[in-house]
Formats: structure tokens, C-alpha cells, sequence
């Protein structure tokens, strides 16, 4: 055997172990603060964005903005109250079309599609392609099958909630395959060993625990959508309506960030402002859609 | 129930090889090995749990009652009605004591005179009833792991399956709840037909009737180790009077 | 600002049907202004220019004030996308920063859309530069042209005239998908669409040029003469020497009178024969061209001149058969 | 045969009353509901169809009209010129790989040092707490990014731009520039980096890491030699999300791109990108029916080839990942 | 080395109790014991790996060459340069062979004549030099599960350690891997002062010259399990003449 390392001896005469013995401590501080900056850069530009927009929309967060309706006549009392109302019926209708066909979509592809066949891989790559298809191309969708073309709808409401519905679909399928993935599987196991069928364990099991997955999934998936604006003027979200919707399928509508881009590329200083304030409604929505979706997650990881 | 020329595959990997297995009804049958030797595979075919490995693939055949469980009319949902099954893990569902035992008649729609009765008798035939009959609201979550492991047990037997396979159901318990799981079991046998998978050969000695001892033999050009029966016996002749060479070593504990 | 403001009472039981085959002229109604407001109700949809949408929103909000049952949602798709909708039955009224092209006419009449076109202001193109421009009161259209047509090499002012200092020429103007864009190549290039690689095309955001000027000496931009009002003094409009070679600014008057020119232009609106049959959109349409002056003050443009109104109102009734 | 031996047969009762294990019921429903299940996943396909259908029939009709060749390898971008008009896409394209460029620089840095002190320095309270804040990053909408970007980065960008580089690259930018679109950019793809690259990295083994540390690694060799290597494909696939994120972005560069065609890498130069002018155009001027009309979709097919392309490699690399720490 | 009063804590659960144990140089100390009585935990304490655990609080004293490991200016990676380990589940980088055992020198920043023969003499002193010699540059992770392990063995003597911690190095391998491995630890003994923690009684009687026997004892109010120590002497008097009633069972596996 060949000594290699006759360690013992030699290295403990000159042991130490303390602090600082080791050179090149300072690279790591550098490197661990570095890592930090990354992050820093991340936060300081969220947080720019939402001071300018508060300072600069300042004057006008008052209730005007979310009671009146948009007005060129009497800029300094004009509000948002359509685009609000708006944003709301489309989201409405996004997340009642999304979300059942999203979650359908999901529970397939974990529990009874088989990975061997090569159809089922081929949905699979399409939904991880869809994720990434840039907004403006379901726009282009948008106003060519479904505004016009085979369904018609015209430029309602429902219009832009099923462009985005696709627009996020691929989102909610990942999200929820996650969520049903992270399923013991002891749970289909037990249920299963009982002569329970698939569905029944489905029903039972799998589901219940896999909804806060989802739900947060699905919340984090909508946020992004609340703000997307390019398919939107796309499919017609109208700038000017005095109005709410009449409903899905009725009459015009436009929405919050369509409003914003609207207001902002106006040359008047009150309408910038209206811009900025509309900003901050915005992000206001978004945070708290994101609370929401935080305070799901922490409460059901801690239950299980 | 029984096996014949049980052979299973995963994908392209040959996992047990020709297994000829006959389960007396009312019995006790310990299957040991070494890890990795194919007794959990074998066990998952008795009731099919298998069929939810997509790669698996089972050729060979299991009797239960005469009639093929892998036959062509035969439906696996309802095979695992018949033959129950408990897990290494205790695994009770997040809801309560009551639902977890009533689950199971409820799915497969078995007419009971009253649930609360059921349940009860149940948990009695678990010797859980004494432990938990003031907590049935509570979620099978708040039980010790012996008594999670029990209530597994009783949710087995709520649906009157009348074989129960258990893979290693105690190796996960601390040797109070072992030795509980374990009366439990000599219990069942009056009913039951129990076949248990155990990494544990006292406890193989101390619970079955009858051992089948199992081993991997290694494939000499892939590497790949295929599980074998290499003796099935009386627990007491495979214990005192092994007839193979490689039963006598791993009993002796010389490797493993 | 909802329009809920209004004096009238909701007589909300008259429906537009029955309003169409009634004898009572919908435009005789809205000749009389408010006074009758509240009778007439239905959804119009405008859409079409970024120029005009300020325009016609603000007539729309006039507009409903009166008819707080009439419903108008304005779009803005630009001109050219407009058309589009208009023409494929999609809007009752398109609104428009320039005339209707040859292509937008065939594929109206290929779906049968019959339609009207209708002056409701008059917007001059200002040529603006920084307020630290002191070198230039008045300028040509071939200065103009030097800077600013397809493969100029001006890359200083004295390059396009040898009397103006050496600052270097910075150019700003709306995008080539705009109806100013077109308005202002025809006129001073000769013909749509002929421009310098060389400027920077600030896009529908005519705000952005004004931007860019006031931060740069040697600035020069082309913007719609309501955007420099709202501008204030962050730039300078400078005169435009005309056909007839005087030096004129830019203003209400000298638009309206024609002496502006060339860069003094008129917006419009295209109503559709099809809507005009609906009374609230006959009645909007008139509403637009009379209240021209009110809503183009509001929006920062310039009212018709009696004669053009008169002219587009000859135009409506003949489109109506005199209703 | 086995080489089971067995000595004693045990009794091998039958039960008496018969056994069925035939299905009890057809289950009607069970079949029903998978059904739905599958036309819900197969929708995503609809969906892919839809597009291509939505893009191919304008694309076709803009080839009709325009060679190939004027598209493609064209000089010139000037569509909406009626007596000389150019189709060349390479504009909008390098005009995009501009913007692309330099939202990469810091979102690439960015991301991969944000994901490395989440996954490997962070604890888990402090991982709570920050990674929902990138989420919000995330979602913050893209218009107000752009908003940002032109009242805010634009003009911090003329006030303190390094004029001491030389040449070209000292010269400050205009109101419309590459780089204030791409810096803004890159912080909006920071999340989408720095997610996909942690995900990749919390999936590396903890084993590796408990092996480095035993061999008395520090944080930062642990961090820099063992875990970014292991989850190298995985943290590739984040950087080419991110880049088809970063093509693919409209508003931020509508708003603060600007719309000159410059054939220009520079970051201060003002660029048009493919999403601007298709989003730009579709809302303009142009006529229906013309020519121009045509090339919006022409270049929305392009631009649809090429996240598909990225996608595909980034999803091929991931997949790869997985199989290794299967 | 040695460890006085050494109590470990997971947040508010108290893992192990009052461990006293002194580590023989150059001989190798075995730690058994039923599943979850801390030896796991005892055994990262010896090095600091149980600093990487956010919850997990040290008390007591760990003596290294005698100086305290927990010692207030002690930089524990500084200490794992001297204290090496080795894992239960082989775990190589997915790097080269050669990559794999050149990690340790080079992140250390030891100086060595030449890799190319430092590298060599690990993998000698591993065992694995004649299998892989001729495929350095291939991936680690192309090896057998044995090799493998060996492997990791190579890559811990590396850094020239002077002790080795190892977690159930073989209960990942089949009989004849373990041989190699156990007859590996043999050799290295002689220049090695080596920890081992295994739940095979027959593999601490095989290589051991001294075992520690470690139990959990349940909590009465909270039945939290806390890992004690019952006894610690040499390995043939613990299994010839345990002194301790528990030893006796577990070892002639009367529980467990
Ligand atoms: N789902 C699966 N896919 C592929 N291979 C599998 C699967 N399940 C088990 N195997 C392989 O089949 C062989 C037998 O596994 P099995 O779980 O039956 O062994 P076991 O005897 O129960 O071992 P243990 O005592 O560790 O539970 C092993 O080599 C295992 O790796
Ligand atoms: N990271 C941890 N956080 C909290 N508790 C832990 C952690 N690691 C171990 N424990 C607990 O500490 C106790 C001792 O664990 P340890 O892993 O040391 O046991 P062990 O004797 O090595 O068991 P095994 O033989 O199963 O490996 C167990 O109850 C375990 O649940
Ligand atoms: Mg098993
Ligand atoms: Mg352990
Ligand atoms: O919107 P435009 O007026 O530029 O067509």
C-alpha cells in the first residue's frame, strides 16, 4: 500500500482551525454582497417604478379616479371607473373560462395521459411552447378568430377574456400540474388500494390537496394578465367609454392598462398625471392579488 | 390466492423472475429479502397496484379464486376490492378518524346498515377503538405513527376485502407500536389471509406462518439484478432447517 | 363627468326603433340642441385616428351631456385601422386625420359599406423648434424639404440653408404608420411616404417630439398644432413661409383662413349610410359638425368655418335623402 | 422454473360463494370525465393551430406580393412608402437582438446572482419573503414599465451618460434609445432568469452539496464550482426564456424604443423592433388590404418562428436536466 | 477525537443526549443503533456538517487534537478540510473521475507536485485505480454503484484528512460492493482514523475495533424520541459480552 497520506503526524503540528487562517476569506463577503446587489437591482427598480408613479400621480389618488368616468372636458375630475369595470369583466370571464379548461387540461396530462405515447408528449411541448408565444401574437389571434372569423364575438368583453384565456392557459396548466404533482403519491396509493377508481381518488384526494397550488398558480398567472395591454388594443379594448359593460358579450369596454397607455401618450400634463395615478391603481390591484396568492401558499404549506 | 411463472418487467428491466407462490387462506405469509430483491413488486401484482407503474409490464399468472386476476375481462378496481392493501408509510387520508375508515365503503358503494356502526367495528377488529372513540372528528394526521398505521389497518378492512397485503408496515415504527401492529395481525389471521413484505426476519419468525425468501441475482453482462424465489416454506423450516445455501447465509445475517 | 348631470328627463320608453320610422326628423331634434335632450338613446361606435379621437370624444361627451341615453365608445386604432373596422361593418363612424385611400374605398364597397366623408376641424402641422433657437423666424417649405426628404444629407441647419449657424439638425416626428405622417410627406415631400432615414420617429406619441425638442438646441419637429398648445413654451412654432410667400404662423385664424398652408389640413369623420339610419348617430353626427368650435376648443384643435360646416351638413342630408 | 423448493404445500382453500371481478358497473361517468379531461389538454393545441392558421394565410398572401428576397435579405425598411418601398426585416430584427442585447447584459448577471443567493444563501424566512417580491416584479405590467422607462430611465440616461467613451458610444442618446428600453427590460426578465435558473438548482442533489461542504468547500465554491455546473442546462433554459421574453416584450419598447429602423447595435441609437411595428402598424395608418397591411403579419410570423425556436431549445435543455437527476 | 456531553437540538426537539465518546487513532469505531436514534446526527457533529441544518443547536464539546471544534474562533470549513466524509448514497459531481477527486486539492488550495499522480494515488488508495485508469475523463456517474462509493472514498482522502466520517457507506450496495468497500476501510485504517455509522450489526462486527450502541428513548409527556448512548467498548466485548440488557436485545435482534 502506498502511504499516501501520512497525514496525521505532519498536519497536526501545524493545526489550526481558527477564523481567518483560511485565505481568500474576503472573496466570499464580495461574492455573497454581489449576490445581494443582484437582488437589490431587482427591488429598487420595483420600487422606483412605484415611487415616480406615486409622486408624479400624487394629485390625483383621490375617489374621482375610481367613481368618475374618463372625460376630456373635465380632466381634473376624470376617472377610470370603465377601464375599473372593465378589467373586471375581463377578468371575470378569463377566470371562469381559464380556469376549468386549465385545470381539466392539468389533471389529464398528470394522471391519465401516458408520457410513452408520442400524441401526449406532443400536447405537452405545445403547452411549454404556448408558455413562452409572445402577447402580441395571441392579439393577432385574437382579432383574427375570435373577434372576426369563425366565432364573431366582436370587440366585447368576452373577446379579450378569451385572448388572454389563451394567453395564460399554458400558465395555469404548468401551475397546476405542479400543484397535483406534489401530491403524495401514498395519498393515490391508499385510495387506489381500496378499489376507489381513478376518479374517485381524483375527487377525493388529489384535488383537495392540490388546490392551494392552483389557486395560487392561477392568481399569479391572472396578475399577469390584468396588466397586459398589446393583444388588448389588438382585439379593441375601445380607449373612450363613459360606461361599464353591459355584460360579457355586449357593448363596448376597456380596461385599466389600455386607459394607462391611452392617458400617457397624451400630450396634456393632466392626462399624464391621470397616467401615473392609474399606474399606482394598478399596481394596487397587483399587490394585492399577489397577497392573496402569498397568504394561500403560506397557510396551506403550513397545514400540511 | 397463487402465482405462476410470475415474471415482471420495468420498461426493459427484467425485475422478478418466475415465481411460483401459493398463499394459504387464513394464513400468514412474510415475504424477505434483500432490498431491492423484488418482494414489493410482487406483492403490487397481487392487486394490481402495478397497473399504475406505467413501464411495468407482468407476465405469468395470479390466481385468486381460480379466476386470472390479470385476465382480459377482469377489472383491477374491483380486484383491489377484494384484496386490501397496507403501506410501509402509514399513509391515512387529511381527514378525520370517522371518514378516513368510512372512505372506502363509500367509493365502492357498500350498502352498511349504519356507517357508525361500521366504522366502530372497524376500528374495534384495528384494536384502535379504545385509543381514538372520543376523537373520530379529529384528522387521522393527529395519531401517533403506530396508531396512523392501525387506522390504515382498519380503513383495510372497512371495505370486507378478504386478503390484505401489507408492505413492511411496521419499518417504520418504533418497537411498542411494532409489537401493537404485530398482535394486530396474528388477530386478522382468523379472517384474513395476510401476506406481509418485512426487511425484518424476527419479525418474519415472530408473526408468519409460512416465509418465501427471495434474492437478486445480477445479470452478468448488463449489471442489471433480477429477483428470484429462492425458498418458500413453513416459517419454522426456513428459520431452523433451510434446504439453500444462500437462505442459511442471509438468515444467519453473513451478508445484507 | 358621466353625463349624469343632465337637465332633461330620461324619457328612456323611446326606443330607437320606433324613433326611425317616425316622421320627426332626428335631425331636426338635435339642431335644437339640448333643449329635447334624453329622447334619443342607443350605442354608437367611433374608432379610427389617434389625431381626431380627442376631437370626437370630447363631441362625444358634449354630446351625451344632452342625450345622457345615447351611449358613444371611441377607439383608437389610427386611421388606417379604423377603416379596417369600418369597413367591415364593425363602426358606426370612422374618424380619420386624412382622406380615405383608394384600397379603404374597395374594400368598403366590397362589403357594401356606403359612406360619407365629413370635415369636423381644421388642425394645423407646426414645425417646431427649442425655444434657444434664435436663428429661425421664418421657414420654407424647400428648407423644410432639404431636412427632412427621403436621402437628405442635412446634417446641420447651415445645410439646409447656408445663412443658419452650424448646430447640428435633430429631427422629430410622428410614425410613419400615422395620418400626420402621410399629411405632412405629401405636402412637403411631394408625395405619402417619402422621408429621411434620419429622423427619429417618435410614433403615435406626439408628446415624445416635444420632449425631444426642448431637450436639444438644434431640435426641429413636425407636430399637429394642438400639441403645441399643450406643450406651453417648451417649444417654439415657428412661421411658415406660404404659397403666396408670406411668413405665417400657425394659428386659429390662419388655418381656418387657409393662409397656413401647406401644412394646414382638416380632420374628419366618415359616417356610414347604414348608421346613419339609427337617429341617435344621425343626430351625433350633426352634433359633431355643429359643435365643431366647442369640441375642437376642448380638444385643442380649430373649429369649422360656418362655410365647411354648412358644406358637411349639405353632405349628411344628402346622404339621408333629406331626412 | 424457479429454484424454489417447496416442501409442504399449504392449504389452498377456495371461497365457497363465487367471485366476480368483472367490472360492477360500465362507469359511464369515469369515461365521460376523461374525456373532457383530454379535449381540455388537447385545446392547447387548438390553440397553436389557431395562431398558425391566424399568420399563414396574411403571410402568404405579403409573399405574393413581396419576394422572399426583399424580405429577408432587403437593404431597405420603408413599407409604408408608396413609390419606393423596402421589406427588409433585418432592420427590425437586429433592431430587436439590440434591445434583446442589452436587457440580457444585466438580466443575465442579474438573474443568475439573484437565483444563487436565493437558492444557496438565502435562508428559507428570507426566501419567503423575497422571492414573492420577484413575483410581483413579474407581474408588474409592462406599460407601466414602459412609462417608466421613457419619464424616467430616458432622461437619466441624457443627463449622465458616459460621454468619455469614444466615438459613437459617447454620444448621449435621443429621447427614443435601445438602451433605456433594454436596461428596463432587463430588470422586467430578472424573475423569469432568476425563477427557472433557482428551480434548476434547488434541483440539483443536496447530496452534491453536503459532499463539497465535506470536502471543505465554501459557500462560494459550493455555489460557483458544483451547484451552477450540475444545473448548468437547466439555468440555460432560464437565459433563453428569458431572451424569448425579451423579443417578444411589446409596450416597453413601444413606448420607449422609439420607431426609427436604425441597422444598429448601438445602445444609444433609437431601434424598431418587430413587436413595435406590428403593434404600432395594426393600430395605424395603413390601409387595409395594402401591402403594409400584409407585412404586419409577416413579421408576426417571423417573430412566432423565432420564440418557437428558443422554446424549443430551451425546453430540450431543460428536459436533458431532468433526465440527469432523474 | 472526542466528544464530551455532546446534547444536539432540532429547534425545540431534543435529537441526542449526553453523548461522551472517545475516537481511537487509526482504528476504526463503529456507530449502531435502531433507525432515528441520532447516530446521523452525532456523526455531522464531528466535522460541523450540522451547521448546514438552519434548526439544529450544538451543546456539549467536541475535541478535536484538543482543540474545541465548536470553539468560538473555529471556522468549521477549516475543520471538514481536516475531517473528512463520506455519504450513504454514493454522491459524485457530474464531472470527470479525475474532476471528482482534483475538486477537493483544488478548492483547498493545496499545493501539490503533480495532480495528474496525486489523483492517481487517491484512486490507488481507493481501490479503483485498475477499473478506471483508462477512462479518467469520463463522467463519475457512468460507474457502478460500488465504484462509485469508492469513488467518493478516493475523493475524501484527497485533501489529505486525517479522519474520515462515514454514513452507511455500503446500504446502498449489494454484498459484493461492500466486501470491496469494507476491505477498503481495512487498509485505510492504517493511516486513517475512521467513523463509521451503519445499521448492519454484521458489518460493525466485520471491520470495527470499537462500537458505540445508541438508542432512542421516548419523551413521556411529549413522545418525542431522544438518541442516548447505552454503550461504547470493543467491538468483541459488544457483541460477545454486552454489558447492557437493550445491547443484548438489539443485537441478537429481539427488537428493531
Ligand atoms: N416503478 C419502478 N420503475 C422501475 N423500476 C422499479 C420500479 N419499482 C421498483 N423497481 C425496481 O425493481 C426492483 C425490485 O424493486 P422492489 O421495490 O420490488 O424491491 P424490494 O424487494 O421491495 O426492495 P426494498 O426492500 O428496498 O423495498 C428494484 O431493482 C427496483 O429498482
Ligand atoms: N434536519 C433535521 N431537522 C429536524 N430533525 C432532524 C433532522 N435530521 C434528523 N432529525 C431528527 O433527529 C433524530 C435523529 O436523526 P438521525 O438522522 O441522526 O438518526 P439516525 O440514527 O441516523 O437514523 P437512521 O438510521 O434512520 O439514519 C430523528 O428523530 C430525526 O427525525
Ligand atoms: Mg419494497
Ligand atoms: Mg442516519
Ligand atoms: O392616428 P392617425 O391620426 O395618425 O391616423
Amino acid at each position: 500500500m502506498t502511504r499516501t497520506a501520512t497525514a496525521s503526524a505532519r498536519r497536526t503540528t501545524e493545526l489550526n482551525l481558527e477564523d481567518g487562517a483560511r485565505r481568500g476569506k474576503w472573496k466570499g463577503e464580495v461574492f455573497r454582497a454581489l449576490l445581494i446587489l443582484c437582488l437589490v437591482i431587482a427591488f429598487v427598480t420595483l420600487l422606483a417604478v412605484i415611487v415616480q408613479a406615486a409622486v408624479k400621480g400624487w394629485s390625483r389618488l383621490d375617489w374621482n379616479l375610481i367613481t368618475q368616468m374618463p372625460s376630456t372636458l373635465d380632466r381634473e375630475t376624470s376617472g377610470m371607473k370603465s377601464a375599473i369595470f372593465g378589467t373586471i369583466y375581463l377578468m371575470g370571464g378569463l377566470v371562469l373560462t381559464v380556469v376549468p379548461i386549465g385545470v381539466s387540461a392539468a389533471i389529464f396530462m398528470e394522471e391519465f395521459a401516458d408520457q410513452s405515447k408520442w400524441w401526449v408528449r406532443f400536447i405537452d411541448l405545445n403547452i411549454q411552447n404556448l408558455a413562452a408565444v409572445p402577447s402580441i401574437v395571441f392579439g393577432i389571434l385574437g382579432l383574427a378568430l375570435i373577434v372576426r372569423g369563425p366565432l364573431s364575438l366582436g370587440t366585447v368583453a368576452y373577446a379579450g377574456s378569451l385572448t388572454l384565456a389563451m394567453l395564460v392557459l399554458p400558465t395555469i396548466i404548468l401551475a397546476s400540474r405542479e400543484a397535483i404533482r406534489s401530491v403524495p403519491v401514498t395519498l393515490r396509493n391508499g385510495s387506489l388500494g381500496l378499489g376507489a377508481t381513478k376518479w374517485q381518488t381524483i375527487w377525493h384526494h388529489v384535488l383537495p390537496s392540490a388546490v392551494p397550488g392552483m389557486v395560487t398558480g392561477t392568481i399569479l398567472a391572472l396578475s399577469r394578465a390584468i396588466g397586459e395591454t398589446a393583444p388588448l388594443l389588438l382585439v379593441g379594448a375601445t380607449v373612450f367609454v363613459t360606461y361599464t359593460p353591459d355584460g360579457f358579450f355586449d357593448g363596448a369596454y376597456t380596461a385599466l392598462p389600455v386607459q394607462i397607455y391611452q392617458w400617457a401618450s397624451r400630450p396634456q400634463e393632466e392626462f399624464r398625471i391621470l397616467a401615473s395615478a392609474g399606474v399606482i391603481v394598478l399596481l394596487a390591484v397587483l399587490l394585492a392579488m399577489n397577497s392573496v396568492a402569498i397568504w394561500i401558499r403560506n397557510k396551506f404549506t403550513r397545514d400540511l | 390466492m397463487e402465482t405462476r411463472a410470475l415474471n415482471v418487467f420495468y420498461g426493459g428491466f427484467h425485475a422478478v423472475h418466475d415465481v411460483d407462490l401459493v398463499f394459504g387462506r387464513n394464513e400468514i405469509t412474510a415475504l424477505i429479502g434483500p432490498s431491492g430483491c423484488g418482494k414489493s413488486t410482487v406483492l403490487r401484482c397481487l392487486n394490481r397496484m402495478n397497473d399504475l407503474v406505467p413501464s411495468a409490464r407482468v407476465e405469468g399468472t395470479v390466481l385468486y379464486h381460480d379466476i386470472d386476476v390479470y385476465g382480459p375481462k377482469v377489472d383491477p378496481i374491483e380486484v383491489r376490492r377484494h384484496i386490501g392493501m397496507v403501506f410501509q408509510k402509514a399513509n391515512p387520508f387529511p381527514k378525520s378518524i370517522y371518514d378516513n375508515v368510512a372512505y372506502g365503503p363509500r367509493v365502492i358503494g357498500m350498502k352498511v346498515e349504519s356507517m357508525d356502526d361500521h366504522v366502530e367495528q372497524c376500528l374495534r377488529s384495528a384494536a384502535l377503538w379504545d385509543e381514538v372513540k372520543d376523537k373520530l372528528k379529529e384528522s387521522g394526521y393527529s395519531l401517533s405513527g403506530g396508531q396512523q398505521q392501525r387506522l390504515c389497518i382498519a380503513r383495510a378492512i372497512a371495505t370486507q376485502p378478504d386478503v390484505i397485503l401489507m408492505d413492511e408496515p411496521c419499518s417504520a415504527l418504533d418497537p411498542i407500536a411494532t409489537g401493537a401492529v404485530e398482535d394486530l395481525m396474528i388477530t386478522l389471521r382468523e379472517d384474513y389471509t395476510i401476506i406481509i413484505v418485512t426487511h425484518n426476519m424476527q419479525q418474519a419468525a415472530r408473526v408468519s406462518d409460512r416465509t418465501a425468501f427471495f434474492t437478486a441475482r445480477p445479470d452478468e453482462t448488463t449489471g442489471n439484478r433480477t429477483g428470484l424465489l429462492v425458498e418458500f416454506d413453513k416459517t419454522s423450516n426456513i428459520f431452523g432447517t433451510p434446504s439453500d445455501k444462500r437462505t442459511e447465509d442471509y438468515i444467519s445475517g453473513r451478508f445484507g | 363627468a358621466c353625463g349624469s348631470d343632465d337637465d332633461g328627463d330620461n324619457g328612456t320608453e323611446d326606443q330607437p326603433a320606433a324613433a326611425e320610422d317616425d316622421g320627426q326628423a332626428a335631425g331636426g331634434e338635435s339642431e335644437e340642441g339640448g333643449s329635447e335632450g334624453g329622447e334619443l338613446s342607443g350605442d354608437i361606435a367611433v374608432d379610427g385616428s389617434s389625431t381626431v379621437t380627442p376631437l370626437t370624444e370630447a363631441a362625444a361627451e358634449l354630446f351625451m351631456n344632452e342625450n345622457p341615453d345615447v351611449r358613444i365608445a371611441v377607439g383608437t386604432s389610427g386611421t388606417g385601422g379604423g377603416f379596417d373596422k369600418f369597413c367591415n361593418g364593425e363602426t358606426d363612424v370612422s374618424m380619420a386625420s386624412r382622406e380615405v385611400k383608394q384600397e379603404e374605398i374597395d374594400l368598403c364597397a366590397a362589403n357594401g359599406v356606403e359612406f360619407e366623408e365629413l370635415g369636423v376641424a381644421n388642425d394645423g402641422l407646426a414645425i417646431v423648434v427649442n425655444p434657444a433657437n434664435d436663428w429661425t423666424t421664418c421657414i420654407t417649405v424647400e428648407e423644410i424639404n432639404a431636412a427632412w426628404k427621403d436621402g437628405s444629407t442635412a446634417t446641420t441647419w447651415a445645410d439646409i440653408n447656408s445663412d443658419y449657424p452650424d448646430e447640428a439638425l435633430e429631427l422629430y416626428g410622428p410614425g410613419t404608420d400615422s395620418g400626420t405622417f402621410d399629411y405632412f410627406t405629401e405636402a412637403i415631400n411631394g408625395e405619402e411616404g417619402n422621408i429621411t432615414q434620419n429622423y427619429n420617429d417618435i410614433g403615435e406619441d406626439d408628446n415624445a417630439a416635444v420632449i425631444g425638442v426642448s431637450g436639444s438646441t438644434g431640435a426641429m419637429a413636425f407636430i399637429p398644432l394642438s400639441y403645441v398648445t399643450a406643450a406651453g413654451d417648451q417649444v417654439k412654432a415657428i412661421e411658415v413661409e406660404n404659397e403666396a410667400g408670406e411668413c405665417v404662423a400657425p394659428s386659429e385664424e390662419t388655418v381656418q383662413a387657409g393662409d397656413y398652408n401647406p401644412l394646414g389640413r382638416q380632420l374628419f369623420i366618415y359616417p356610414s349610410a347604414e348608421a346613419l339610419k339609427k337617429p341617435e348617430v344621425l343626430a351625433f353626427v350633426e352634433f359633431h359638425v355643429e359643435n365643431s368650435g366647442p369640441a375642437a376648443e376642448a380638444a385643442g384643435f380649430i373649429g369649422l368655418t360656418e362655410e365647411q360646416a354648412q358644406e358637411a351638413l349639405d353632405k349628411v342630408a344628402s346622404l339621408t335623402g333629406g331626412r | 422454473m424457479s429454484t424454489a423448493t417447496h416442501t409442504q404445500s399449504p392449504p389452498d382453500g377456495g371461497r365457497q360463494e363465487p367471485v366476480s371481478l368483472t367490472a360492477s358497473s360500465p362507469r359511464y361517468g369515469e369515461k365521460a370525465v376523461v374525456g373532457w379531461l383530454f379535449l381540455c389538454a388537447a385545446f392547447s393545441v387548438l390553440v397553436t393551430a389557431g395562431i398558425v392558421v391566424s399568420l399563414l394565410t396574411p403571410t402568404i398572401e405579403f409573399f405574393n406580393r413581396v419576394a422572399p428576397g426583399n424580405f429577408f435579405s432587403a437593404e431597405a425598411w420603408a413599407p409604408f412608402n408608396s413609390s419606393n418601398p423596402g421589406y427588409g426585416v433585418l432592420r427590425l430584427v437586429v433592431g430587436t437582438l439590440n434591445v434583446t442585447l442589452w436587457a440580457l447584459l444585466i438580466a443575465i448577471p442579474a438573474g443568475l446572482g439573484a437565483a444563487i443567493y436565493l437558492s444557496e444563501y438565502a435562508s428559507r424566512r428570507a426566501r419567503k419573503v423575497l422571492k414573492p417580491i420577484l413575483e410581483v416584479l413579474e407581474g408588474v405590467p409592462t406599460v407601466a414599465y414602459g412609462v417608466f422607462a421613457l419619464t424616467f430611465v430616458t432622461p437619466l440616461l441624457r443627463e449622465f451618460w458616459p460621454t468619455f467613451l469614444p466615438g459613437k458610444l459617447g454620444e448621449p442618446p435621443g429621447v427614443f434609445s435601445a438602451a433605456s428600453a433594454g436596461i428596463v427590460m432587463g430588470v422586467m426578465i430578472i424573475p423569469t432568469v432568476a425563477s427557472i435558473s433557482q428551480d434548476a438548482m434547488s434541483a440539483v442533489p443536496s447530496g452534491l452539496r453536503q459532499a463539497a461542504y465535506g470536502l471543505g468547500s465554501t459557500r462560494m465554491q459550493v455555489a460557483t464550482k458544483v451547484v451552477v455546473p450540475a444545473a448548468l442546462s437547466g439555468i440555460v433554459a432560464g437565459f433563453i426564456l428569458g431572451i424569448s421574453r425579451a423579443i417578444g416584450e411589446t409596450m416597453i419598447v413601444l413606448l420607449a424604443a422609439g420607431a426609427a429602423a436604425n441597422l444598429s447595435l448601438w445602445p444609444n441609437d433609437s431601434v424598431l423592433t418587430m413587436t413595435t411595428f406590428i403593434a404600432r402598424t395594426s393600430t395605424g395608418d395603413i390601409g387595409h388590404g395594402t401591402t403594409t397591411y400584409y407585412t404586419i403579419f409577416a413579421v408576426g410570423a417571423l417573430l412566432f418562428a423565432m420564440t418557437f425556436i428558443m422554446n424549443m431549445i430551451s425546453i430540450a435543455l431543460v428536459r436533458r436536466f431532468r433526465e440527469t437527476y432523474e
